[in-house]
C-alpha cells in the first residue's frame, strides 16, 4: 500500500483530501491516530514531556469520519482532547508532536500545549481547554457564514460531560433560533474525566436534548467511520443548504483515562472490554478484510509502517530547537497595531 | 448630540463604510438598544447585521469570538457589565489569546460594548464598573467613554481594531449632550489619553463618569489641575500620564470603583515608580467606598465621588501636602 | 368581608397564613397585587421614584397560587420582577413599597430597591437581578433540605426569556442528578424584555425542557389560581415526599411593558386584548360570583377598601424617613466578623 | 506533609467538628479531587457530605451559595480558577452582596476554592491566577495559601467564616513539603498577614508561590529583607504592611499576575499615600510580564519571576535607590 501512503512532507490540506481517497486510507489515519497516542503515553509516563495530556484513544473513527465529510473551508472548534481531530482533519503527526513538546516549529510555536491545536489552512481553531466555551466560538463562526450567504459549515466537537455546561445548551438554543450552519458533535464517550455519565447526567441518551431547541438530532455509532460519515454528510448538507443546525450524538468509548496520569480505576468491570470488542481500529481492520479491500499481511504491513513513521517523527521531533525567550511576548495584541490576518 | 446618540452614530459609520460590521445583543435589534444605542439601525441595516439574541450572554459573546474569527466586524452589546459575569471565559479566557495560541494565524476583531456604573437607581446588581474583571488580560483592549465625542471617536477605533475591544460605557451619561465631529477627523486612537481640560497645579487622572465630575471639581475649585481622561485603561497611555506629573508633580486619580481593586492603583504604582525623586507629594486615590452600591437615591449620590468631595480633597491636598481622608473618614460616618 | 380583611399591620407570616383561608383571601390578594402595581406605575411615571421597576401586572394568580402552597419554611427566590411574588408570600405592600421608594425602614433599609425584596420570616431570599441566577441558589437550599433531611421545598421562580440562559439548564440538571427538593416555576409571560418568545426560543412549550433532564413537568393555566395550586401541591408533595425536583410551565401574560418606560409597541395587534380576556382579576372575580361566594357588590366593595388601603400606604411611606448615609457600609463582610444569622 | 495534604486535614478538621460542613466540586469525592485535595474525605464523610457535580460551575457556584444561606457551610472546589469565568456572576454580583441586600437577614457561609497560577505546563487558559476578578467585591474576602501550615490554617478560618471566601491555591504548590500543625492552634486569622521572614533593609510583599521565590530570593541575595506573606488579598493587612514598610522605608510586591491589572499596584499605592515622605526610595512592584503563560517549559518558568530574578532587582534597587528594569527589558527582549 506503500502508494496510499502520504509523503511525511504532505501538508495538512492534502492529507485531509486523502481521507476521501478510499478506505485504506481512512484506516491508515486511524492507525496513526492510534499509534500516535499509544506513543505519547509512553513519553509523557517517561516524563520526557511536561503538563498533561487527553488522549483520545477509542475516539479515533468519530474523527476520521467527521474529517471525512468536511471541507479544509469549514471551520471546526475543538477541545483539549484534540489529537485524534487534529490529527483526522490533517495536521501531521510533526505538527501535533512539536506542539505538545513545545517545539518552536509547533503550529503555535510551542506557546499552546497539548490542550491547543490550531491549523487554519484546514479551518481548525485552536482547540479550547475550558469545557463548553468552543461552541459559542462554532455558533459565531456559523452565523460569518450564515451572513455572508456561503456554503461553509461551521463544527463543534465535544464530550458529553460538555453538555451539562451552560455553554452547551446557549449556543445550542442561539445557532437554532438563528437556524445557523452548524453541526454539533457529541463524541459522548461514556465519561467525563473520572465520573461516569451517570452520575453527572440525568439521561445517557444526549441526543434527546437536541429536542428543547426543535434541533434535529440523530445518533450514531462513534466507533464505525462509515456511521459517521452518514451522519455527518446529513448534518453537514442540512447546514449547507440553509436548513440550519444538527445535533449528533456519536456513541464511543474513552479506552485511556481522562489524562495523564488516570488509570480509570473508576471504571465498572468488564466495561472496557465490552467496548473494546468494538474498537475502531479493529472495526477498520475486520471491514477491509470482509470486504475484501486489504488482507492480514497488507495490513500488518501497513501498521508497521505507520509505526515506524511515527517512531521517525519522534525522534525528529525530539531534537527540533526550543522557542526562543522572545517569542512569548509575541501575538499579543495592543491596540492599533496590526492584525496578522 | 447625546452620547448615546454618538455611539449610534459611530457604529452606523461604521456599518456604512464595512459591511463586515455587524450588531448584537439583547434588544438591540427592533427596540433599538435598551440604552437606544442602536436606535435606527435596524432599519438602515436590516435584520442581517441587526440581531436580536436569546438571554445567553455566554453564546452571544462567544459567537462574537467565532463571528470575528470567520471574518466579521462583530458589535455586541453586554446592556449591563455585570452579564459579563457568565460570560467572562469567553472574552478574557477564550478571545484574548486567540491570536497568541495560533501563532498569528488568527485575528478576533470584536467588540464588546457594556454599560457600566452607578448613578441610574439600579441597585448593586446592575451598578458596578468591574474594569478589574477585565484589565489583567494581555491580548484585551479595554477602552471607555466619557463625551459624545470621545464616544463616536473610541468606538470607531474599537471597531476597526484587529483585536478584541471592550468599551466601558458610563450608563449616566448616555443623555449627556455634546458636539460630535463625525467622519475620520473625529475617530480616536485606542491607547491614547487625552487631556480634557491642561493646568499646571496638579494632574488628574480620571476615567467615564469621574472626568465630568472631575473638571467639575477643577472648576469649583478654581485650582489649575490638569486632567486627563484616559480612555483606554489597558493598555494605558503612560507617556502622556508620565509627562503630565513629571511638569506638576502631583498626581490624583479619581476612579469610580471602590478603593479595594480599583484601577487607578495601577496609576499611581507605575508613576511612582516612574517619577518617585520629582514628586511634590504622595500622589492618591479619590475612590468610591469599599461598599456596593445602594439603591437609595441620596446614598447612591454620594458613591461616585462628587465634584464638591474631589474639590475639598484637591484643595487640602495642595494646602498641606498630605493626602486627605476621604468623605466617609472625614464626616467620622466610616472608618476604612 | 371586613372580617376577611388582615389588618395593614399583619405580619408576613400571618399574611402568607391567610391565603389559605380561603378564596376570597385570594381573590383580595390578586387585587392587591393589581392595585399594588397600577399605582407604582403613576408613581414612577410622575417621577416620584428613581431607577426603574417591573411590573408584575397579569401575573398575580401565578404568584399567589404558589405562595398558597408553601410553607414560610420552603425558601423561595425571585426576579427582578418581584413584587407580586414578595406580596403574595406576604411581605406588607408598605414594605415593599418602602423598599422601592428606598426608605430606612424597607426590609433592605432602601439599600436594595425594587429588584431586591427580601424577608426570611416568609423564606423569600433577596430577589435576583441578573437573569437565572436565583436557579442554582435555589438548586443549593433544596441541597441544603435534602441534607438535613428536612421535608422543605426549594422554589425558583423565573421567565421564558431565563430559559435560555446557562443557569437554567445547569440548574435542572444538579437538581435532577441529586433529585433535590426543587420546584422550577417558569412564569412564561411570553416576552423577554421587548422579544417575544418565537424570536428567542425555538419552541414555545417551555416544559418540554425538562425531558432533558429526565425531570417531571407540568404546564399549567398561569391566570387561574385553582390550576396553580393543583400544580404546585403536586410539586410540593414531590419533592417533600423525596421525588426530586418538577418543572412547572405557567402560561402568563405580560399586561404592562417590561420596565419603565416601555409601552410595548412591539406587541402583535391584539394579542393583549386576547389575554385580557383571561386576565386573573377577572377570572377570579368570575370565580367568586359564579360560585356564589361573593355578589358583584361585595366584589366592588372588596376591590374600594383595598384600594383605599393602598393610597394611604402610599401616602404613609412617602413621609418614611430615608436612610442614614452610614448604613450604607452596614452589613458588608468583613472577615472574622460575626454573621448576622 | 504536603500542602495538598493539608488542605485534607483542614476540611476534615473542619467537618469533623461541624456537620454542616459539606464539600462539593467536580470529581472531589470518588476520585478524591482532581488534584487530591480532598483524598480520603468520601470514605470518612459519605456521599450526602461530599458531592461530586457535573461540569456546572455556575450551578453549584450558586448551589454552594444557595446550601450556605440555607444553613451549611459549604466548600465548593473549582478545579482552575479560569472555570469561573463562566460563573464569577454567582461570586461576585451575587454572594458577595446579600448579606446587604437582606440587612443581614442571611448569611454565606461559603467557601470556593480555586486553584491558580503558572509551573505545571497547562498552558494559557489553565495557569492564570486571575486574582482581580474578585479584589474588586465588598464583602467577599480573598485568600490564599503559601506553605502547607498556612492552607491548613487558611482554610479551616475560611470555612469558619461567615461570609463569603475564595482562597487561592497555587497549583505549582500542591506536592511542596512542610510541617503542618493541626488542631486550634494551627488555624489562621483571615484578614492578617504573616511575616514569613523578619528583616529591616526593605519589605517584600509576597504572595502564595511568590512568597516561596521571594524567600529564595533573599537567601542568594543575602539582603536582610523581611518577607511579609500577605496570606489575605481582600482585605488585606494594612497594618503589618505599614509597620514594616514604616521601618524598613522600602517595599517591593513580588507578584505571579501579568503587571497590568495585578494586585501589587494596591499594595505600593496605598503604601505611597500613607507612607510617602518616609520613603527611601521608590516602592515597586517585580511581576510576571503582560503575556498569556507559555507552554514551553523554558519560556513557563520565566513567567514566574524567578529567585535570581527577584535578587537581581532587589540587589541593583538597594545599590541604586532606584527602581531596576525587569528581565525581559534588561535583557533586550521585550520592551515593556
Ligand atoms: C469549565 C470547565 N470545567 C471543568 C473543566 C475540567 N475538565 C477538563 S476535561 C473535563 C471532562 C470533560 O468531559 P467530556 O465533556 O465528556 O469530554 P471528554 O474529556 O470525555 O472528551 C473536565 C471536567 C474544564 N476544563 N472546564
Ligand atoms: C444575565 C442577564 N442578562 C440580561 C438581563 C437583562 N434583563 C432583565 S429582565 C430581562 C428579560 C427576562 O425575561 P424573562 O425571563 O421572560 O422574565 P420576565 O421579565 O418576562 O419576567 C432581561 C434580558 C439580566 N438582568 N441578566
Ligand atoms: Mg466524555
Ligand atoms: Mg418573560
Amino acid at each position: 500500500m506503500t502508494e496510499a501512503t502520504l509523503a511525511t512532507s504532505a501538508s495538512s490540506v492534502e492529507r485531509r483530501a486523502d481521507l476521501r481517497a478510499g478506505a485504506v486510507q481512512r484506516f491508515e489515519r486511524i492507525v496513526e491516530i492510534r499509534g500516535f497516542e499509544e506513543r505519547l503515553n509512553v513519553l509523557f509516563a517517561s516524563g520526557a514531556i511536561h503538563g498533561t495530556t487527553h488522549l483520545a484513544l477509542g475516539q479515533e473513527a468519530l474523527a476520521v469520519g467527521l474529517a471525512t465529510e468536511l471541507e479544509p473551508t469549514d471551520l471546526v472548534t475543538g477541545t483539549y482532547r484534540g489529537h485524534a481531530l487534529a490529527l483526522a482533519l490533517g495536521m501531521s503527526p510533526r505538527a501535533v508532536l512539536s506542539e505538545i513538546m513545545g517545539k518552536a516549529e509547533a503550529p503555535t510555536g510551542g506557546l499552546g500545549g497539548s490542550m491547543h491545536l490550531c491549523d487554519m489552512a484546514i479551518g481548525l481553531l485552536p482547540t479550547f481547554a475550558i469545557v463548553g466555551a468552543g461552541l459559542p466560538v462554532s455558533v459565531g463562526a456559523g452565523l460569518a457564514f450564515q451572513y455572508r450567504q456561503e456554503r461553509h459549515v461551521s463544527v463543534a466537537l465535544f464530550g458529553d460531560g460538555s453538555t451539562n455546561i451552560g455553554a452547551f445548551h446557549e449556543s445550542m438554543n442561539l445557532a437554532a433560533i438563528w437556524k445557523l450552519p452548524v453541526v454539533f458533535v457529541c463524541d459522548n464517550n461514556v465519561y467525563g474525566e473520572y465520573s461516569r455519565i451517570n452520575l453527572t447526567t440525568p439521561i445517557e441518551d444526549l441526543h434527546l436534548r437536541a429536542a428543547s431547541y426543535a434541533m434535529p438530532s440523530a445518533v450514531v455509532d462513534g466507533m464505525d467511520v462509515p456511521a459517521v460519515r452518514t451522519a455527518v454528510a446529513e448534518a453537514v448538507e442540512r447546514a449547507r443548504s440553509g436548513g440550519g443546525p444538527t445535533f449528533i450524538e456519536a456513541k464511543t468509548y474513552r479506552f485511556a483515562g481522562h489524562s495523564r496520569a488516570d488509570t480509570a480505576p473508576y471504571r465498572p468491570a468488564g466495561e472496557l472490554e465490552h467496548w473494546q470488542q468494538r474498537d475502531p481500529v479493529l472495526l477498520a481492520r475486520r471491514a477491509l478484510e470482509a470486504e475484501g479491500i486489504l488482507d492480514a499481511a497488507a495490513i500488518a504491513d501497513l501498521e508497521s509502517r505507520v509505526g515506524a513513521a511515527l517512531d521517525e517523527t519522534i525522534e525528529t521531533v525530539r531534537e527540533l530547537p526550543e522557542p526562543a525567550l522572545a517569542t512569548m511576548f509575541d501575538n499579543i495584541w495592543t491596540p492599533g497595531e496590526g492584525a496578522a490576518r | 448630540m447625546r452620547l448615546r446618540q454618538a455611539i449610534v452614530a459611530a457604529l452606523q459609520d461604521e456599518m456604512r463604510s464595512d459591511p463586515s460590521v455587524m450588531i448584537m445583543g439583547e434588544d438591540v435589534a427592533v427596540a433599538g438598544g435598551p440604552f437606544k444605542t442602536s436606535e435606527g439601525l435596524l432599519e438602515e441595516f436590516g435584520p442581517n447585521r441587526v440581531r436580536d439574541t436569546p438571554i445567553s450572554e455566554m453564546a452571544f459573546t462567544g459567537a462574537g469570538v467565532g463571528a470575528a474569527i470567520a471574518g466579521l466586524k462583530p458589535v455586541v452589546e453586554i446592556m449591563f457589565m455585570e452579564f459579563l459575569g457568565v460570560a467572562l471565559d469567553q472574552l478574557v479566557t477564550g478571545a484574548a489569546k486567540m491570536r497568541y495560541l495560533s501563532k498569528g494565524q488568527v485575528s478576533v476583531p470584536l467588540v464588546v460594548r457594556a454599560s457600566v456604573g452607578s448613578g441610574s437607581g439600579f441597585g448593586s446588581q446592575h451598578s458596578q464598573t468591574l474594569e478589574n474583571w477585565v484589565t489583567s488580560t494581555p491580548g484585551l483592549t479595554v477602552a471607555t467613554v466619557s463625551t459624545p465625542q470621545t464616544a463616536y471617536g473610541i468606538m470607531r477605533a474599537a471597531v476597526r481594531d484587529p483585536g478584541p475591544t471592550i468599551v466601558l460605557e458610563p450608563r449616566a451619561l448616555y443623555a449627556v449632550r455634546g458636539p460630535v465631529e463625525r467622519g475620520e477627523s473625529g475617530i480616536l486612537r485606542l491607547g491614547k489619553a487625552l487631556i480634557a481640560r491642561p493646568g499646571s497645579a496638579l494632574t488628574i487622572v480620571a476615567m467615564g463618569q469621574t472626568v465630568t465630575t472631575s473638571l467639575a471639581a477643577v472648576e469649583q475649585s478654581g485650582i489649575d489641575a490638569e486632567v486627563i481622561d484616559l480612555l483606554t485603561l489597558a493598555p494605558w497611555d503612560r507617556e502622556t500620564v508620565l509627562e503630565s506629573v513629571a511638569r506638576t508633580g502631583r498626581l490624583v486619580v479619581v476612579e469610580e470603583a471602590p478603593e479595594s481593586g480599583g484601577w487607578g492603583s495601577e496609576i499611581v504604582a507605575a508613576v511612582t515608580r516612574e517619577l518617585f525623586s520629582s514628586l511634590a507629594a504622595a500622589p492618591f486615590r479619590i475612590t468610591a467606598p469599599n461598599a456596593p452600591v445602594p439603591y437609595n437615591r441620596e446614598l447612591e449620590a454620594r458613591f461616585l465621588p462628587q465634584p464638591s468631595e474631589i474639590a475639598r480633597q484637591l484643595t487640602s491636598y495642595l494646602a498641606t501636602d498630605s493626602v486627605p481622608a476621604p468623605w466617609w473618614v472625614a464626616e467620622g460616618i466610616h472608618h476604612d
